[in-house]
């Protein structure tokens, strides 16, 4: 199984949880994060002072897919979560040894 | 001066059985005043708490939050009990030094249900009086926020109060030597921000600056909290000013009305600014220009007119603007919440323009007119004077206070409680587990 | 009709030395009145400030927080100046005309500290009005929030407080043709309510439909702030609606009373139609239908009794309830807190039925009684060309000032600010860094 | 009464012609009162609402924030209702009835514009009692947070305010037994405190501890909230006790001086206690001795001086402290926002202390001296059959109210429910969504 | 060295650590996630209008552990934050690379 | 390349941020997060009573790197947010099987 971590513009998040649902997938973790990257963060005004704020809000999704489906649904995220402009994100993926379900104790494809 | 004509006697004992509202006025109770006056004490606790507190505390980082609501609650506390003990009795006691007002007053001895203070019970202007030295050095707490230990600043507090607020009053308000002098200073732009805002300069100095000032990760961490607070503190300033007429009538009307131009154009010369320096008006900047202009007005809210109080927020937003500029920018002096450059400026200017606004012939921006007997001029020296003094004696006054403190109890806490934040050094406690 | 038997005067003077807080009531004074004035003042500036404010920022964005705030107390900020300006003038001026009321005071020429009006000093008189000229564009807000650009708002807010809240205030209080024609409204059914209702339609449509309207990514972000706000309301309105008698009398009473009631039932009516609709009381369903309440019994408070104040909260609060839902489910209309729905319906049937209710005839539903003349009828007519054409005339000032602005300098933010959220875009500034 | 000499007469119309303001002194009323108790009842309602609201929705968890602000919103609603339908009269109704007032004013019949309550309004008078009322329910709602069904919650308010809360008002201040026999409570230690704190005793027996209770993940979620509300408790509190002066006069400014030291010494007290056992002051320590020192000197606002308002605090402050402590640490009862230890006992010990401090013989601790015919000693048995047959009467009918509520509709939301928390599950709402 | 990412209904949070920290583990990490997945959100009620809200408040654990104890400590978890109601939430298994104690500079397993 | 996870003192993330900067990392996550180990938790006090609160406040930072900067990083990163005391955190260094930059669709190192 793979985990794939998909650090986003915060607004895209219902667009992306959207995608992957229609993609099969049944669960996802969200994360409000603050992104520190190649896109400018914004200035704020302290009495008569400006101050640069380098870390912006972003959300991180985590979903956990089976192997033979990561690829695709990195795809979908990718398109859902783009709008050309710097900033957009990241999609981390790493392999996940196990996965179990808490309620069950269903593991590895079958608790996902 | 009793009448001892028999038909007189019964016509005013015909009138009180026609006017039963006439009896409480025997003995030289005016009702219309008491209730205002009443009134006006709620609006200027109200200013403190919660309004001036929730101000600060919003400006300061999570981890600090609650200990600034802790440093105005608690000034509130101690000081209402000093005041009980001997600080009315310092500040308005019946002594007839130009100094101070003496103890005669102490423990409120003699300040009974039935005694009065002109024709409002003594116990309402007390109370009023209380609050004023309630919200002074609360004032203060902008200097000192995020750094200071929680019972050194209450020792602090207790010896300004009877060292500095209270003889200050007394000088001003309670017969002493600059109001024989016939200083102008309606509702504390001396008294109450002059002190507080040179009070606020030495501690800030003698402090040192927070770990990280001037960076972003010192930057308010709840500006709706603030803009609250603000919002109260503008609402709670009628009771400071208008009720600083000791009436309910012509002057305090006037008094409110000024008050509330004053803050609007204090807050429009900040939005204005802002706007030419950064292309934005912050809320930030919105609020506290309306301080300033508060602030400003306040000295002058018995003197000025409508259009006069215009100009003093006007005047009185620019000044503070790129004062708080300089000392931040340049002086790079950590007056944290910027008391000094809006609270002492602020009551500064006011308090020399009023020497002005009070004329009568300025036209559409006249006030009510000098005073018998003083010209611009001569009103202006006055005014100079209690600024000056004032301006030193608090100064000189606060830093040996400051240094007494200091050696006794220590003033700062160590770097690693300044890092965890005071919440949890100083009160075991967070404002937010959410 | 000054006295001149020596015997009278004698007496007075005696008067005044036994009751000294007589010597107020010179010149016509009435200090009670002034005082409950005063504090109706500082309460409706509170409904406005922090009040609504605190009530609108909740049901916004966490990103757009400080720009309801900003838009609220800059609003309160360019109104106090216009008002010393030009607008008291045009609404109260001394003009014969029955339309404005001239330029006679602006720059509150005359007002000066020996004015009266009535009984009450004019300072304070202008001031409360004010703070009513304050909050009427200030409702406005519910209606572009999330989306406007901050400086269009501003000058949207100035031309609509000159070009509509002034005059129409002075047609009904300023001694203009409504009033002359005996049009009821107590303390501003349509001179507050219905202009700022029908406004907010034409902003909305004017400005269309945020972002994710009507999906779940825009729910309130603090509905604590939004309860305290409303809370304030609540104790706000007892000013606006009390005070409204210009005395602390009977009237003030009975409006107090009235007030209070309408808004217990207009929130009860809400719970229960949540309850009957959802299965649950909703608690912001309950907040806004105590503003639903309070809109409604506005115009009616110095007419009706104690029952016909909860019938108008009943009343008002069904109608408002459902006109909310068909606006935003049916008509899919962006008027984001239900401006039009709440204060501009609720408002208007509170015109309307203050007709039938202030009758002396309906038993324990009883009002004041109709005025000299009148018939339920005949004033229900009044009522009605009252509401239609202020209706009427704000609906097409406010789409002409709209279509000027839009022009002149654009009126909506772009898309990508929209995203970021004004608090940044506009203000440079955040809400919260906690 | 009327005076019928010609001269008189005269006089009196001259008199009404140089005091305009007069005028309004026919018939009795009294503006100047008028003025007081108008802004009294908008300060008692700005206590629940948003003051006690915030008090104690800031001291639960998150997911029930809002679940506490509705409960204290919708009991000032249904209490509001049942007010003027028939509580009111109960309380303060005509009825010659030792025991109750009866249902001569149910639906406010006779309250019209006209009539008078002493030399305020009636409407005013009623008002402002109103408020009291819906305080008092309000109190306890901090016996049941977390934890309760809100249907059953308001069926029981309902009840005990019929029950408990209208009656008990009538004995002790509409005329009834408690009253006649010279009861001291000028604003409420028994009426309003004693009484909302064993109604809370008993409720937190029966409905049983919150999961959870004791352990750390019971901490308060925004104590900025919690520390907002006290402040707004502090200021409101001046309506509460002196307005229950029912007039703008020296008992009012005497109250208002004494209540707020009180409030501060009971501030004090904890603080100092909290230093001792803890080694720091903790904030919600301070409030919570603030609340402790106002419930104290409630019913005894109108009898003590100065230094006795002192006193009181302190000794409020001490009892209610280690009440507390015992409580929770002991008994572990969850009374979760420590009603009964903090109003109840603190309402007690005022009531109960009042006999002695009232007294004109105490030096510098004096109060206003003993009531005619009565003796410290005489007045202590008063005071103590005040307590114990309010305090049995409250326990025993809110006991039987909890048992009937139950039996119908349930008291307790299951566990799964808690879990969740109450915002969610009985309104279908978040405090935040930030 | 595994990292075992728990994500579990908030209220069990303390009943986790409890049982891991009997087991021997003394650190966790704890995030207030928000999660999606087959249990069904709340619905929130707006002036007559009504939204799902289909993201619900979960916390995420992460422990880092030796690889021997995983399993051990999986199963704790799972046991501690069952309920047997929908939404009991996921365990997640990866594998670490490294570890390293900041303040000491230890590596492996005795940085846990 | 690596993902390298630092749970760190909250008032050390700038610090941080500026030497991973200078080693020309150009983007980081940040989450706000609680964590438990060897540490004491802090007393809070409620109306006479005293609770101890397990859980500090951290700051997690995500940083994806190119293998063979991982190890310079790291040890930045350990240097900057050490203060020598109990609770100065932990770095945690797992494999990253893939990595795609949203705005672009690049991949692999190309993405960082
Ligand atoms: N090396 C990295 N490791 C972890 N997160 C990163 C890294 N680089 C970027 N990010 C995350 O991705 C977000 C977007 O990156 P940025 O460089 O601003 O734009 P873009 O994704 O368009 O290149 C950042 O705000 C940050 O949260
Ligand atoms: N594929 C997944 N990837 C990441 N997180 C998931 C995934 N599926 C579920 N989750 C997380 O687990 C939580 C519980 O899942 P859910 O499907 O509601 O119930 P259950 O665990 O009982 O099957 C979700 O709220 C989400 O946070
Ligand atoms: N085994 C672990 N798994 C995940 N996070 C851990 C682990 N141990 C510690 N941590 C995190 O590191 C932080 C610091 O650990 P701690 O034991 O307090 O001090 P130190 O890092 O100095 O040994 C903890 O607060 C927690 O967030």
């Amino acid at each position: 199984m793979k985990l794939i971590v998909a650090i986003i513009k915060p607004y895209k998040s219902d667009d992306v949880r959207e995608v992957v649902s229609e993609l099969g997938v049944s669960g996802m973790t969200l994360t409000e994060v603050k992104g520190f990257g190649r896109q400018k963060g914004h200035t704020e005004l302290y009495r008569g002072a400006e101050y640069v704020i380098d870390f912006l809000p972003k959300v991180k999704l985590e979903i956990a897919v089976e192997d033979d489906r990561a690829d695709q649904i990195v795809e979908a995220i990718c398109k859902a979560a783009n709008t050309g402009k710097i900033g957009d994100g990241k999609i981390f993926v790493c392999s996940l040894e196990q996965t179990i379900r808490i309620r069950t104790g269903e593991t590895g494809n079958d608790a996902l | 001066m009793k009448p001892n004509s028999k038909l007189i006697t019964g016509l005013v004992s015909t009138a009180l059985i026609l006017f039963p509202g006439l009896a409480l006025a025997q003995d030289g109770l005016n009702g219309a005043n008491t209730s205002w006056i009443l009134t006006s004490t709620a609006l200027v606790l109200f200013m403190t708490l919660p309004g001036l507190s929730l101000f600060y505390a919003g400006l300061v980082r999570t981890k600090n939050v609650l200990s600034v609501l802790m440093q105005c609650f608690s000034i509130a506390v101690v000081i209402s009990i000093v005041w009980l003990l001997v600080g009315y009795s310092i500040a308005f006691g019946p002594s007839e030094s130009a100094w101070w007002g003496g103890l005669g007053k102490a423990f409120f001895s003699g300040v009974d249900a039935g005694a009065m203070s002109g024709d409002i019970p003594e116990t309402v202007f007390a109370a009023f009086q209380m609050t004023f030295a309630i919200i002074t050095p609360a004032l203060i707490v902008g200097a000192f926020v995020e750094r200071i230990k929680f019972c050194s600043m209450l020792a602090f507090t207790v010896l300004w109060a009877l060292l500095v607020y209270f003889p200050v009053a007394n000088w001003v308000w309670g017969g002493g030597w600059l109001g024989q002098m016939g200083l102008i200073d309606f509702a504390g732009g001396t008294v109450v921000h002059l002190t507080a805002g040179v009070a606020a300069l030495v501690l800030a100095l003698e402090l040192g600056k927070r770990d990280g000032f001037l960076t972003a990760s010192v930057v308010p961490h709840n500006l709706t909290m603030s803009f609250t607070g603000a919002a109260m503190l503008w609402v709670g300033w009628f009771g400071f000013n208008a009720g600083s007429a000791l009436a309910a009538d012509n002057a305090a009307g006037m008094a409110l009305y000024v008050t509330h131009t004053s803050a609007a154009a204090g807050a429009l010369t900040w939005m204005v600014l802002d706007w030419f320096k950064f292309g934005k008006a912050s809320g930030l900047g919105a609020i506290t220009g309306m301080v300033a202009g508060l602030a400003t007005i306040t000295p002058a809210a018995g003197s000025v007119g409508p259009m006069g109080g215009l100009l003093l927020g006007l005047i009185g937003g620019v000044i503070c603007y790129f004062v708080t500029i300089y000392m931040k920018q340049r002086l790079k002096i950590d007056d944290s919440l910027d008391v000094f450059p809006v609270h002492g400026i602020g009551g500064l200017t006011g308090t020399l323009l009023a020497a002005i606004l009070v004329s009568g012939g300025l036209g559409v921006f006249s006030g009510t007119g000098m005073p018998d007997g003083m010209t611009v001029g001569s009103q202006f020296v006055v005014q100079l004077i209690g600024v000056v003094t004032i301006g030193l004696y608090t100064g000189v006054l606060t830093w040996v206070i400051v240094k007494i403190v200091s050696a006794v109890m220590g003033l700062r806490i160590g770097a690693d409680e300044e890092q965890v934040g005071l919440d949890i050094t100083e009160h075991d406690e967070k404002g937010y587990s959410m």
